[in-house]
């Protein structure tokens, strides 16, 4: 039947920097060698930290955790490009992004041990939020966020990251909703790894790109190579410059992959072959990036060394401090139900701290 | 000082708080243009304009969820649930963040906001706006549970609710929306979050209510009084969590009786707990065991049926005279 | 910045009879005179039906209800292609397509007046969903029925209905997606009368059209003339055949308006103007198939006065049924709380009895 | 006959009644070819196919609004919300639609459906993986809530609530998951829904609890039994709604003393209902006030701080002997 068409829309891509280390010279952003380096450097750490947090978890010394290795990409440049006043909003897999933003090692350590510590910024001014466990849910806090800064009247922009697997979700329909009838400054990155726990991605919606999503929301929405640096800096900032100056929101699809387990929890071989891993591995992030600064001239093997050692010695360092004895209050939870005291919560205060007393006396 | 209903009341709360702090905001679906489909938040969009009365495309979840970032942004936002009946599409946001935010980061970031959502039966509406489900919210630890029942306490409390640091569910009902009208003083009035309300001292019997219920228990109650010269205490709970537990357990002390009534359904309500509160700090003195008079726990009727299910004064007269006769 | 596109859409648009009575040959779908006339008369049905219980409720004989006036052209041509074992969810305007699918005129008038018989079919296998009054939920109850087609095997279609407001929702969302990654026999059709209560379209979501909120799931999509019932036909012909024949599902959009007040609580002159509604009434449906009909020698006014005197009698005698004085036992809810006897259901019947026989007799 | 845990017992009864009803199906996230991030799913998708055992996108208002739809066309949709944590996503569905489609068409039609859930702490998880909020569904009206305790019981219930006509909540207390063993007959074994089971009698007092609290109030029965002789009558609530008040109520009648033992936080927790139905129906025979040992009424605490937050055998048995003891 012949119908006219009234709307088109389409989904552009961009790969800048490819997985062999090749760059695409008309495309490549002018980061100049020192933030060049700095991304390389906060990736590197980030890749150190997953690592010895996976150690850690396997000798009993840290509670399951979702480990990032792999999606460096994605999050360190999104950081680097965001300023103080702005909101860094994770999902859980931006471990990289989280420390450039300015959250210590030990955070991470704290949080995925049972430490409500771990929620807590050095300075509340930091703009990080905590991770909302239940997927989704930030989607509609970062619209929300992102409203306040039209409300003030500032330039502020609040940056939010999804998963794959959370697109499905409520919360991302009516959060993206929201911010696009605000035209609020809101960038949406959604990291495609290709796995929702053991749901892969084509299992998780029928459409063709995760980037078309936006299209729903009358956003503009870009497709990029999730682990090539290059291309996340410069979707990214194009992204943020245009909530910045009142452009509304973008919704921008991360392709990449998750490289290990789900959590520690979780065991990847149920669901996927060793092959299809070993082809992942071959286009993760940081070796190129390492290709793409050794082609510039600004590194080489001894810089990596060092840097090598120096990741390895902040890690450590972290470790050390958050495994130091500290006095962690029992009782912490009971002042922190409100922001006022009732009696009803006083009274089982009361009653908590007798009960411990008494175990501690009974043994 | 001007008599006001409900309606009034809580509009002029609004209004007045947002003249005074200029972090207050008010977003729901039809709240602007429209004035709310109870004309809650009539002439806020003309006095403050479309950035501080936003009308909201139809998600609850967005609604909380979009307040919620505010909240953490430093702003002071009053959100509408046009009923209560679609705020389970909330609990997701309500559960996980709102009532927990503070505790996740040990007082680091507090989400201050007001939820008003109209609840109750008893004005010939569709399914899903008659129900009272208050204890949904009042179980869950960090939640604040607000239920007035006339316009000086609605306005009082509602100026309170948003000056509170904690996410606060502000249940309105709206059976008394328009029903009766109180002095309610031009300057500036709030109460306290979090306590009970004696509204009658006596001496025989404590009966204990809150939002639209009160005004069958005072019925039921002037009547006993008349008819056999009974002396009842009254107790209007005003804050559902945290509950006061104290104020009524020290008038049963006394009273050695207790009747207590709710609209909602009887297992699992909010009667069942201060039944229980009462058990725990004033099992010795009751001469009686305490009487719920409630819903019943069947679906809630459409309104072709709803009046037998919503307790009157008539139940609440044989209830107390029950309680009283109970040897 | 060039990139490149990798994924391209369009939103096709479709108008067959336009507001003048104009059709386009080319496009026009051979109903042939009997449904053709068939199709007018229950869209005439369910207008007359509307006017009278507006009438009823002015009276106080009829509680708050949501009048359909100007929409009957999207659910009674797609009740009349759908077939028995089809699945009717509907959201709450679709008063004609309800009656073309055998409710009776006497269910939406208990429905209305408070009476929960109102949602008792005369057979249940009429396969029409009870209102969803929390808007949303049906989308995922149908996408659940049309899972259920494809687990039994058979080539059950289930179409739902939307409003433009319900697109906002959560459920819209999950359902569609749902229905999607199932390619599950489904067909959403959205009307989209401009409004939601007060808001209107524009302010709901910033999407160019509402159609193309289906890209995000990867499904066909389609923009109607709402108001048009054989784009209608047309549309949701090849939509249900598609869907019938294992080729998934679709997301129509049909433009159409809301004549009326959003309910009869509702008063549009807050936040519409008078001129906004005359323009709508010129394009309203049934006048435009009035004129087709005529132009092809089916109708004429005879035929027109006709039809008229015999809706109205149709109308009437539901009224009369409706009103007439019936039995409805007061405790009827206590039976139907579970499908099993519990003690703690049976105890509170007994009270409930108690209280009523106690003020039956004090008065 | 074998030795299961409840892991074990629940994929045994989901089989069964796969085996022998074509109409049961399970759905939910990582529930097919992952086997159920707890294996409670594992092995179906390979007996069963896709077409039964269904992988779903994550949304939990979507599995549930979908298995409603589902079992309106005569399925018997077994879903899966992966942690009870998240399913208040899918409250909306609940409250309006699982719990209310028989009232609403006068049993014309019904929606018999499982929603499986882990709940509960002590297995050191991230926060929302913790929390006892089962009044949250007890309280709706419609809703049958059921929550074993063991293997055994585990897979009776399971294989009842998914013969139940109605939507059935069916908690599983995933601390006790792996925790222990016990006989399961290959046979097929049912338990009816709406009875709480008296586990062991006795005249002193009555213990009750239900789900994981199990373990914990049995130890210290045990425990208080031989150190003083005393003798507990034991009560596994199995059913929180419907409750069967009755047999708790009969039991406390003969006791006088009751102790209940709940995971969850306390205010309007399951207990208070237990204790409100005590009031009702037993008040004159207690000899103490029924004592309430429970979660507090705190946020839930990450793992870091779990183990003082949830009650264990030395508060039993303290609450216990105070109640004992009480003159
Ligand atoms: C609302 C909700 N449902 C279920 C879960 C359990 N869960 C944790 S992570 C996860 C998969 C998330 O997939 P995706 O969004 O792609 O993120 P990724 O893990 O790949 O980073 C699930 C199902 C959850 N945390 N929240
Ligand atoms: C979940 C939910 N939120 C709010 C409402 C109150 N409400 C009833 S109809 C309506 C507007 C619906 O707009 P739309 O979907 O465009 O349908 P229309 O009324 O135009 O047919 C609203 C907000 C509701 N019924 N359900
Ligand atoms: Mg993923
Ligand atoms: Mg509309």
């Amino acid at each position: 039947m012949p119908k006219k068409p009234i709307a088109k829309f389409s989904v552009p891509y961009l790969q800048i920097l490819d997985e062999h280390g090749k760059v695409d010279a008309k495309l490549e952003p002018d980061l100049g060698q020192e933030r060049a380096v700095e991304m390389y450097r906060w990736m590197r750490l980030a890749r150190e930290l997953d690592e010895r947090m996976l150690k850690l978890q396997r000798q009993g010394r840290l509670g399951t955790f979702p480990p990032c290795t792999g999606q460096e990409a994605v999050s360190v440049p999104t950081a680097m490009l965001m300023r103080p006043g702005d909101w860094f909003v994770g999902a859980f897999r931006e471990l990289g992004g989280r420390l450039v933003r300015g959250e210590p090692l030990t955070a991470t350590l704290d949080y995925y041990n049972g430490w409500e510590e771990g929620n807590v910024l050095p300075d509340k001014d930091l703009r990080i939020l905590p991770t909302s466990v239940v997927i989704g849910c930030q989607i509609e806090h970062a619209a929300g966020l992102a409203y306040a800064s039209r409300y003030k009247g500032t330039d502020e922009v609040a940056v939010a990251f999804i998963g794959d697997g959370g697109t499905s979700e409520g919360g991302f329909h009516e959060g993206l909703n929201f911010a696009a009838v605000w035209q609020a400054p809101m960038v949406t990155i959604c990291q495609n790894n290709q796995w929702a726990i053991s749901i892969p991605r084509a299992e998780q919606t029928h459409s063709e790109t995760l980037a078309q999503k936006g299209i729903a929301y009358g956003m503009p929405v870009l497709q990029i190579d999730g682990n090539d640096p290059l291309a996340v800096w410069v979707a990214v900032e194009e992204a943020i410059g245009r909530a910045r100056t009142g452009g509304g929101p973008t919704f921008i699809e991360a392709v990449t992959y998750r490289l290990l387990m789900h959590t520690t929890a979780d065991d990847p071989k149920k669901y996927r072959t060793p092959e299809d891993e070993k082809c992942a591995w071959d286009k993760e992030p940081l070796l190129r990036t390492r290709k793409w600064l050794t082609g510039k001239g600004w590194w080489d093997d001894a810089a990596e060394e060092a840097l090598l050692a120096e990741v390895k010695a902040r890690v450590e360092a972290a470790v050390k401090e958050f495994e130091a004895p500290k006095d962690r209050a029992q009782d912490e939870p009971f002042r922190h139900v409100y922001g006022t005291r009732h009696a009803v919560i006083d009274e089982q205060h009361r009653d908590f701290l007798a009960n411990i007393a008494r175990e501690a006396e009974h043994g | 000082m001007a008599k006001l209903n409900m309606v009034q009341a809580i509009n002029l709360a609004l209004r007045q708080e947002m003249d005074k702090d200029a972090t207050v905001l008010v977003l729901g679906q039809d709240v602007a243009v429209d004035g709310g489909v109870f004309r809650l938040t009539e002439g806020l969009l003309e006095r403050f304009g479309p950035l501080r009365v936003v009308d909201t495309p139809l998600a609850e979840s967005g609604i909380l969820g979009s307040s919620i970032g505010m909240a953490l942004a430093g702003l002071k936002p009053v959100c509408e649930m046009q009923f209560s009946g679609f705020s389970y599409l909330m609990m997701g946001q309500f559960e996980a963040h709102a009532t927990r935010m503070r505790a996740r980061t040990q007082g680091q970031l507090g989400v201050p906001l007001v939820i008003r959502m109209p609840y109750g039966g008893g004005v010939r509406a569709l399914e899903h706006h008659s129900e009272s489900r208050e204890v949904l919210y009042a179980h869950l630890p960090g939640a604040k549970v607000v239920i007035p029942s006339g316009p000086r306490n609605a306005r009082a409390l509602l100026i309170a609710a948003i000056r509170d640091p904690d996410p606060v569910v502000f249940m309105e009902p709206k059976h008394s929306y328009r029903a009766f009208r109180e002095e309610v003083p031009d300057e500036e009035e709030t109460m306290p979050i979090g306590k009970c309300q004696v509204v009658q001292e006596g001496s025989d019997l404590t009966l204990v209510s809150w939002g639209a219920m009160m005004r069958p228990a005072l019925k039921a109650a002037a009547e006993v009084e008349q008819k056999r010269g009974a002396s009842l205490e009254i107790i209007d709970v005003l804050t559902m969590a945290p509950l006061d537990s104290d104020t009524i357990a020290e008038s049963v002390r006394k009273t050695g009786r207790c009747v207590i009534v709710q609209e909602a359904p009887r297992s699992y309500g909010a009667s069942s707990e201060i039944t229980a509160q009462i058990n725990d700090k004033a099992l010795m003195h009751l001469e009686a065991p305490v009487k719920r008079l409630t819903g019943y726990d069947v679906v809630t009727p459409y309104f072709g049926r709803e009046k037998n299910y919503i307790p009157d004064a008539a139940r609440v007269v044989h209830g107390i005279e029950e309680t009283l006769d109970f040897q």
